[in-house]
């Protein structure tokens, strides 16, 4: 089953999601291929980010990615869970 | 020339001004984003930045490339301060210089709207009493 | 608070800034216009700025009022150098102040299109080998 | 004939209208009521503005006056020639 495959990718976190997390970054293995909601649904359980998982967004190599996607992974890979944009 | 810039110094509204000067141009717009000093009743003493600095950055390229499709400018430069940034200092200055006015006075409106909806950068208000805060723009799409 | 002011000295956009910058206010815009070195063919050397003083600054006080009518804003400064303005230097610096940011930029939007059309100022451009020229904006009603 | 009274009146020049006329400003004898016309016939003779007259605006007392209104001048009024604006 290689949707079954695992990779090691890097989580980066910010903001609120950095002080729920309790940590700058991390490392995970995770399925190679999934859909966004599987993603962000394994990365809010891993690190205990329930109380902002309805205004997170996820990005993938500096990409923001969007729901209803399926998002295809290899190892070394950067994620990064960004709350709701706050600069200027 | 675009200059973008994510520094944890002071910004000098002059220096950026003279960045994007050019002889050829007639107009320098630019938005100076200041902290205040409150936020509904509670007395916020000051601000502190954080950013996904290289995707920042990347941000940051795309709207300069975006001000250029729209309009006629010269230079750009986008300079965001991060770490703390006290009551009345700059945050964020934009600059743009353009031969007319027209088109550098609506290139920083765009760009202040684009940076507050595009660019990963956080902010959160620290005040006298209650607890810290993480902020939100209204113009980022999973604000709310 | 209104900061009017004609001068002969070299306009310093910081100070400009710095002047209109408020506590209560996450926004300062700002406009400068700075000599082109051109204007069509022509290499333009310097501008020379005159005004009818007394009229001028009033007219500066009514452009204020005019924009307090229409938008919140905190801290106006409109500045207009007189004399020899070199290529590249400021001729003119408007910042204001306001808590947000859409007042502003709306509001040194309208200054300088009020300005153009109803300050007796005027400046006459000189080249390096034709006649100097005294122009005329566009946006003045006896202008064509 | 009280239209004929003439009052003493300073005239100030600016722009393209201080070097036609060759001063900065001038006094000059002028009815005390007459039509803005008329007054801007009267300084462009007077003044030598003929290349610039259908470029021009009067003040009185640094308030813009227009076309097609009748002018009061008592002594000391201060009129100013007005090229058309190129400030900023």
């Amino acid at each position: 089953m290689t949707n079954n495959l695992k990779v090691p990718v890097k989580v980066l976190f910010f903001a609120k999601a950095r002080e729920l997390s309790g940590r700058k970054e991390s490392e995970l293995e995770i399925e190679c291929s999934l859909t966004y909601e599987c993603l962000l649904d394994t990365l809010v359980k891993e690190f205990s980010l329930e109380l902002v998982e309805n205004h997170l967004i996820l990005a993938v190599n500096q990409e923001y990615k969007s729901a209803g996607h399926n998002i295809v992974l290899k190892a070394g890979d950067e994620i990064a869970v960004i709350p709701p944009l706050s600069g200027a | 020339m675009d200059s973008i810039k994510l520094t944890n110094v002071k910004l000098s509204v002059e220096e950026i001004s003279d960045l994007v000067a050019s002889p050829s141009c007639g107009a320098i717009s630019l938005f100076v984003g200041t902290t205040r000093d409150n936020f509904q009743d509670k007395k916020v003493v000051h601000l502190e930045y954080e950013a996904y600095e290289p995707m920042a950055e990347k941000a940051l390229k795309t709207i300069c490339r975006d001000m250029r499709e729209k309009w006629q400018v010269e230079n750009i430069a986008l300079y965001h301060r991060l770490g703390v940034v006290p009551v009345k200092e700059a945050s964020v200055v934009i600059a743009v210089s353009s031969p007319h006015r027209a088109e550098s006075l609506l290139a920083v409106q765009f760009a202040i709207d684009a940076l507050k909806s595009s660019v990963p950068i956080w902010k959160k208000e620290v005040y006298d009493t209650d607890t810290p805060q993480w902020k939100s723009n209204s113009e980022c799409a999973w604000a709310s």
